[in-house]
């Protein structure tokens, strides 16, 4: 226990605005922290809120969903469903007994590459303060 | 063959003493009983009618790792159970003991199941007799009974104030030797068999099973199974439940690079049991479905082994959400005219 | 309450007409304190059916689990109605049906039946125990008259009623073609307060309580198969490509499961409680249910079941949607 | 084409000069993907863009008969066409291409070499797991039928359409009135030139209808559309106008013999001009054919006409009416669409504080227009307070303006800026300093925007032209005693001194709403509108005359207020966007779009509801001898968002290339801790 803890962070960022955020970031050299991987999808509204459920269950100590602000979605809606979904989902989650710093979603355009640096270390900070996500996952299992 | 009794206080103490074995007893988790193993023998009471899941799940358990292995590699790590270890049933009610022993038959039939065997092998079975048989037993019909010794290494009875102990087996024996049991009396021996013919007498539902093995293959097609089937609800209650299915479907799991090969309970009840991967499906609703559990309890398996894979224990009846009652379809079937089925 | 003879007539009635195919109603049970639902085919069959408070079960439930038989080559696939017996919870699993198109309106014939509350097993056990004799039920605005082999017993109806029935808003079926007996009038309100009660826990305590519940979970899919608005051709949960949960049952896929099982009924559970009735291990169900049903409510002022017109929740959005915890 | 079962993946490693290779163990990462499951060839390059590194992967799909290609580079969103083009150029489907941003999301991101590296190698190993499970995906192309259809003849739809028809394309132009031209043949002068606004518009109003490319449909109304990009099905519902068009030779005596005549507020008048029951809108109407209105109609509406019958029939020479006529259905393919359906001027009825409804001398902008118009009922003398007849009156001698009525207005629910009113009223002003050179005249502003061209000093010379600016927002207008005058309530805001100032005439500037039948064109397109209700373009900046549905195409104010050269310019883009598809003929379709596996779907249309292309239906499908509905996806519509997928409770429809059970091997190797 010297070592302190990392969290994983799964995140799903849409490929119009948050991709574009996060490549952004990069292009200006930002620094942030390697706690998170990112899945590209085309948008937001394509996430599966299963998909958060499953990355928890995978050892994901937290998940980050991305997307354009609402009214700029690329697919002019689908962010809006997005929104609607995940707030559901987070409440389901908080009434199992995860961490409601688990479950973080955020708007962040193609220009936001400072928001998207600052979503990260927020979304690390989130987990870390939730600390291990050993509830459901899967290899706490024994075989 | 031996006779002994132990003062009810002394329950936890009895469980102490079996060190050497690893204890399963009936345990709550709210309103439910379930086999645990026992970590306080201070916790358990003896005082229940049935666990509502069997104890099947301790030689058959719901999931099961066959063996280990690493992706790409082609070395596999056997997970056969250690029959050495010693392992004792407590307080199994003869129902669940009688099913071990129709198991036992398919489980050492054309391929003798190790995962199986090493578990039977390993456990000494110590029943608990029914005094009170709860409503929906029925299993005198076939073959059991309340104080059936069937598959037991020994059988106690509830005295009231002490467990009068019978051993029927060498296994039985030595669990006497072990927990230091006292001898019983003849008093206890006749107070015993009384409570099992009492006991007998308060079964109330019953079914006669002569002729069903044979009778049934001539329903396949008839319409009566369609008053059951049209209320099923196809789920897993009835067979997960059932202290003799045992049907299994095997998956590979992998995490990363480890992996292994695992079986877990599977229903006949559920459509993909028989799906096949063209899309085709030879059960393809839950007539052909109900029929099929019924048939194969009732007629496939005794044709087999010449044992009706049913022990009376009514938990599918008592916990069908939708009131199929197997004595009400074993009924109905008998009323059934064979020749009707041509017109289905 | 409604006239048994009264009952059965319209059910005859409605089986000898040449458009309806099948009926679900209730019938008495081989034993035990639950009527069974029914499905009858002939006018001749209807003199089994019944309805009084052990009438628990919601029929719509068999509408959409039906399975058709592959039709012969050549053959004409029987598409006549299909009758069904509803009190006013299961009124709105039609309702629910119809916005997510599983017939159309003039597929399926609604009688229905305005209720006053329906027994719950578990407790009339914990009251009487188990019981071999067919028991019948009379509910009114203040007892339930259980005959328990010819022993009547009176108990208060918060004593024996399902939780459903104690906050029922919806005594009298939101559809039918045809009333059986007298609207009641509600006498009840949701204020929620179990899914208060439950949230006040810490997040530990809750993992804890769901631990031990999920743990009990042997995967029969009663819960799943009951509920009236679970009819996919393929469920998710038994999909093998792509594998969203294992076959195993452990405390991970078990959890996984029942957590994307309330997801799924998200906006559209329509609060039966059929799935807690059926679990045989006493799983608290729906209490995942009423939280989402709750959140639904105060979220998206949305509530399922309750009319046709409406878009299913997930598949439509307000502009004005919350967002609180998005960065 | 090398596209085996078993996957072959070619993993390249880009070092991007030393954008990459200075933070990451590059060497490392290609010894990991060498051993990752599938991987047959694993290697390093400088730059995996440059030719030589594009080769390298060609080389290997020749030699090595690779059939998955990674590339951990730089952002997908950089190079993934050219890496896709370089693969297809080898012969693979350039479908079956993953990249890794190992430069933007981890060597210029990440500070810590080891965890740059380790971060690089689980982005690659992700990378794998999907590509393990990639599809060929097929490019398809359809034909653009080279017609276009416009929606709306006013000043946007004839700009579109006389371009278009210019260009060689055959047009559709479906007007619903009975004339073209549209609000700008009501108004009197434009601003700030003072251009006759008929003068300008005429000319193109005739064009319309004698352009041989172009097949005008007046008094006609679009009634359902299908179809995708190139491939449009619309039906036109050409109402009946009672009224033979052909043998119809416009000479008006009909109008003239009508019993109605003079009796009907005429709607291109506002309402404060008359006509008959057969009417032509206005003189110059094109085409300049007459019309009866059904409703107003006496041997239409009541089956009767006067004692010897319809005067009209009894007058008309040719015999050219025909009140037998039914509505005409007409079916029409085309390729594109454009929607310049327009805009309703702001509904006074929202404003009861303003005393339009009371007072004949509080007029709306428009209304104005008529008033001063030499064509219009007064002659284009600022005549108010007539009788019935149209005779008598007064011309004002204190006349108000009052800005931004109807819009910026949160009360109205109308937030935005009109961009008209503030020029409107100035022209207005001018306009009447003009006919009436000893009137007083002030304008009451909340701010004064003249941001056009010449639009400064226009506004500039009406105030050196003796017209009084006043900032401050009327609250109230109502009328004092029994003569015409009616008081402004306002603040003087610049001097915080409240007014009551007295008027006889008072001209509301009037702003521009949607059309009140705007959700009719919505429903038939399912376009969106933006937050002010008018139409969504598809991009606010970049995509202005783009809509979410492909092909469709938005001119003027139906997309938001404009003035007229905005208009027409907006016009000339929609109709040159139009010209792209149908110059080329053909019109790319979306390779990852959504697909249905029928056996699967339980035909609730969740995905229906949430598609904003409308690319998604329910169908018959014979699932076993029964019949089911299920989802079908019409590939041309479909933009493979994905928001389908995670409507869909079953899974049964998943976008190409971002299916559930090729984002699920990546979930699962992400979140899995090293």
């Amino acid at each position: 226990m010297s070592e302190e803890f990392e969290p994983n962070i799964v995140a799903f960022l849409c490929n119009w605005c948050s991709y574009a955020g996060a490549d952004l970031a990069g292009t200006s050299r930002m620094r942030y922290l390697p706690n998170v991987k990112i899945i590209r999808v085309m948008c937001s509204g394509r996430v599966n809120p299963l998909f958060l459920l499953n990355a928890l269950q995978q050892g994901a100590d937290g998940v980050l969903i991305s997307g354009c602000h609402p009214g700029d979605c690329h697919y002019l809606e689908g962010n809006f469903y997005a929104r609607r979904r995940f707030m559901l989902m987070r409440k389901l989650l908080e009434h199992v007994g995860v961490d409601p710093g688990r479950v973080n979603m955020s708007w962040v355009s193609a220009s936001e590459g400072a928001k998207f640096a600052d979503v990260v270390e927020e979304t690390v900070a989130k987990a870390k303060e939730a600390g291990p996500m050993d509830q459901f996952r899967r290899r706490q299992i024994n075989w | 063959m031996g006779d002994y009794k132990f003062a009810r206080d002394k329950l936890a103490d009895v469980l102490t003493s079996l060190k050497e074995y690893q204890v399963f007893a009936p345990a709550a988790v709210g309103d439910v009983l379930r086999f645990k193993e026992v970590t306080d023998p201070a916790n358990v009471s003896l005082d229940y009618d049935n666990t509502t899941v069997p104890p099947k799940e301790l030689m058959f358990p719901q999931t099961e790792t066959l063996f280990k292995y690493r992706l790409g590699s082609t070395e596999v790590e056997p997970s056969v159970p250690d029959a050495s270890k010693k392992r004792m049933v407590f307080g199994i009610r003869p129902c669940d003991a009688h099913a071990y022993s129709i198991v036992d038959n398919l489980y050492g039939w054309d391929f003798a199941d190790p995962y199986y065997q090493k578990r039977r092998e390993g456990t000494t079975l110590v029943g608990l007799a029914c005094a009170e048989p709860c409503a929906n037993c029925f299993c005198p019909s076939v073959g059991g009974g309340p104080a059936s010794e069937k598959g037991l290494d020994a059988l106690m009875f509830d005295l009231g104030d002490a467990y009068y102990v019978n051993s029927l087996t060498d296994k039985g024996e030595e669990f006497a030797k072990a927990a230091g049991l006292e001898a019983a009396g003849d008093a206890d021996a006749k107070a015993a068999a009384k409570q099992g013919e009492d006991a007998l007498k308060k079964v109330a539902r019953s079914i006669d099973t002569a002729g069903i093995p044979e009778k049934l293959p001539s329903l396949y097609d008839h319409p009566f199974w369609e008053q059951f089937s049209d209320r099923c609800l196809g789920c897993g209650i009835c067979t997960f439940l059932c202290p003799t299915c045992h049907c299994f479907d095997i998956q590979d799991e992998a995490e990363a690079f480890d992996a292994r090969r695992a079986r877990m309970w599977d229903t006949c009840m559920f459509s993909e049991y028989s799906l096949h991967t063209s899309g085709h499906n030879p059960r393809p609703t839950r007539k052909e479905r109900t029929r099929n559990r019924i048939s194969h309890k009732y007629s496939y398996f005794p044709e087999k082994f010449d044992v009706i894979a049913c022990v009376g224990c009514g938990r599918c009846i008592n916990h069908c959400p939708v009131n199929i009652d197997i004595l009400d379809i074993l009924d109905k079937s008998k009323q059934a005219e064979a020749k009707e089925a041509k017109t289905a | 309450m409604v006239d048994e003879k009264k009952l059965q007539e319209k059910a005859r009635e409605t089986l000898i007409r040449d458009d309806v195919r099948r009926l679900i109603g209730w019938k008495r049970g081989t034993y035990g304190f639950e009527a069974a639902p029914a499905v009858v085919t002939d006018a001749s069959q209807a003199e089994q059916l019944i309805f009084d408070a052990t009438c628990v079960a919601n029929p719509a439930s068999f509408i959409a689990i039906e399975e058709k038989k592959p039709v012969p080559r050549g053959a004409e696939p029987d598409t006549r109605k299909v009758a069904v017996m509803v009190k006013g919870c299961d009124s709105r699993a039609v309702v629910q049906q119809l916005v997510e198109k599983a017939y159309a309106r003039e597929d399926v014939v609604v009688l229905g039946i305005p209720c006053l509350g329906v027994v719950d097993r578990r407790k009339a056990e914990k009251l009487f125990g188990q019981t071999g004799a067919q028991v019948s039920a009379k509910v009114d605005k203040e007892k339930v008259a259980l005959d328990i082999g010819g022993d009547v017993k009176t108990v208060d109806r918060s004593n024996i009623l399902m939780d459903k029935c104690l906050r029922c808003r919806y005594p009298n079926p939101l559809v039918s073609d045809f009333l059986l007996g007298e609207e009641v009038e509600k006498w009840a309100d949701d204020d929620f307060a179990d899914v208060d009660e439950f949230e006040k826990m810490s997040p530990e305590d809750k993992w804890k309580h769901w631990d031990e519940q999920f743990s009990k979970c042997i995967r029969c899919y009663s819960c799943r198969n009951v509920c009236p608005m679970c009819y996919c051709v393929e469920c998710v949960v038994s999909k093998l490509r792509p594998q969203w949960t294992r076959r195993s049952t452990d405390i991970s896929e078990n959890t996984v499961y029942h957590v994307q099982r309330a997801w799924h009924l998200a906006g559209r559970c329509i609060e039966c409680m059929e799935c807690q009735r059926v679990c045989p291990v006493d799983i608290p169900i729906m209490t995942l249910n009423r939280k989402m049903t709750r959140d639904v409510k105060e979220m998206f002022e949305y509530e399922p079941g309750v009319d046709v017109e409406a878009e299913p929740m997930l598949a439509c959005y307000n502009p004005q949607d919350p967002e609180e915890y998005i960065m | 084409m090398v596209e085996s079962y078993r996957p072959k993946i070619g993993v390249y490693v880009c070092d991007c000069g030393i954008n990459i290779a200075s933070v990451i163990d590059v060497p490392a990462v290609v010894e990991f993907a060498s051993k990752l499951p599938g991987v047959a060839v694993s290697r390093e390059y400088t730059y995996m863009c440059s030719d030589p590194g594009q080769n390298l992967i060609k080389e290997d799909i020749a030699n090595e008969k690779l059939n998955r290609v990674i590339v951990a580079s730089c952002s997908p969103r950089m190079h993934e066409p050219t890496f896709r083009k370089a693969i297809r150029e080898a012969g693979l489907n350039p479908y079956f291409l993953e990249m890794a941003n190992i430069r933007e999301q981890v060597s210029w991101v990440t500070v810590d070499h080891a965890e740059a590296t380790e971060k690089a190698k689980k982005l690659v190993e992700a990378a794998v797991a999907k590509a393990l499970l990639l599809e060929a995906l097929e490019e398809k192309e359809v034909d653009v039928i080279p017609s276009c259809l416009i929606i709306g003849a006013g000043i946007a739809g004839i700009q579109a359409a006389l371009d278009i028809a210019d260009a060689g394309f055959k047009v559709y132009l479906v007007e619903k009135t009975p004339s073209v031209g549209g609000h700008m043949a009501q108004l009197d002068k434009t601003f700030p030139t003072l251009d006759c606004s008929a003068c300008i518009l005429t000319p193109k109003m005739v064009d319309v209808a004698n352009h041989p490319n172009i097949e005008l449909m007046t008094y006609s109304q679009l009634e359902e559309i299908s179809g995708y990009v190139g491939n449009f099905k619309a039906k036109i519902r050409k109402k009946a106008r009672y009224v033979d068009f052909d043998k119809c030779t416009g000479c008006g005596v009909c109008a003239e013999n009508c019993r109605l005549a003079g009796r009907i507020p005429s709607e291109f008048d506002e309402l404060i001009g008359n006509r008959g029951a057969i009417y032509l809108p206005f003189p110059q109407a094109v085409p300049a054919k007459y019309t009866i209105d059904p409703e107003r109609c006496l041997q239409l509406s009541k089956g009767k006409c006067g004692k010897e019958g319809p005067a009209c029939v009894a007058a008309c020479g040719p015999g050219a009416i025909n009140f037998e006529q039914e509505d005409e259905m007409v079916e029409i393919e085309i390729g594109t669409v454009i929607v310049a359906t327009g805009f309703d001027v702001f509904p006074m009825e929202k404003k009861p504080e303003y005393g339009w409804a009371e007072n004949d001398n509080v007029i709306t902008g428009l209304e104005f227009e008529r008033l001063v118009s030499s064509s219009g009922p007064t002659g284009g003398k600022p005549v108010l307070g007539r009788d019935k007849k149209g005779e008598g009156g007064y011309l004002p001698e204190k006349v108000a303006f009052i800005h931004c009525v109807g819009s910026r207005d949160k009360s109205v629910g109308n937030e935005y800026c009109s961009r008209v009113c503030c020029m409107y009223l100035a022209k207005q002003a001018h306009l009447i300093r003009d006919k009436l050179p000893e009137a007083e005249i002030t304008v009451f502003y909340m701010d004064m925007r003249a941001f056009g061209k010449g639009f400064e000093e226009f506004y500039d010379r009406v105030r050196r032209e003796g017209v009084r600016y006043v900032r401050g927002n009327p609250s109230e207008i109502y009328r004092k005693g029994d003569d015409h005058t009616v008081v402004v309530k306002v603040e003087d805001t610049l001097t915080g001194t409240p007014m009551e100032y007295e008027a006889d005439m008072v001209v509301l500037g009037v702003g521009l709403e949607p059309r009140k039948d705007i959700r009719e064109i919505i429903d038939l397109f399912k376009l969106s509108q933006s937050t002010d209700g008018f139409f969504l373009e598809a991009h606010p900046k970049l995509r202005p005359v783009d809509t979410a549905s492909d092909g469709v195409f938005l001119a003027g104010c139906c997309q938001g207020p404009k003035d007229i050269p905005d208009t027409v310019a907006q016009a000339k883009a929609a109709a040159s966007s139009a010209l792209i598809l149908m110059a080329y003929g053909k019109v790319k379709v979306e390779a990852m779009v959504s697909v249905v596996s029928p056996d699967e779907c339980r035909g609730c249309g969740f995905c229906v509801e949430v598609c904003p292309f409308g690319a998604i239906e329910l169908v018959e499908e014979n699932r076993m001898g029964n019949i089911v509905q299920v989802a079908f996806v019409n590939e041309a519509l479909c933009k493979g968002c994905g928001s389908c997928a995670a409507a869909c409770l079953s899974g049964a429809i998943q976008p190409r290339s971002f299916k559930d059970e090729q984002i699920l091997p990546q979930i699962a190797v992400l979140g899995v801790k090293p």
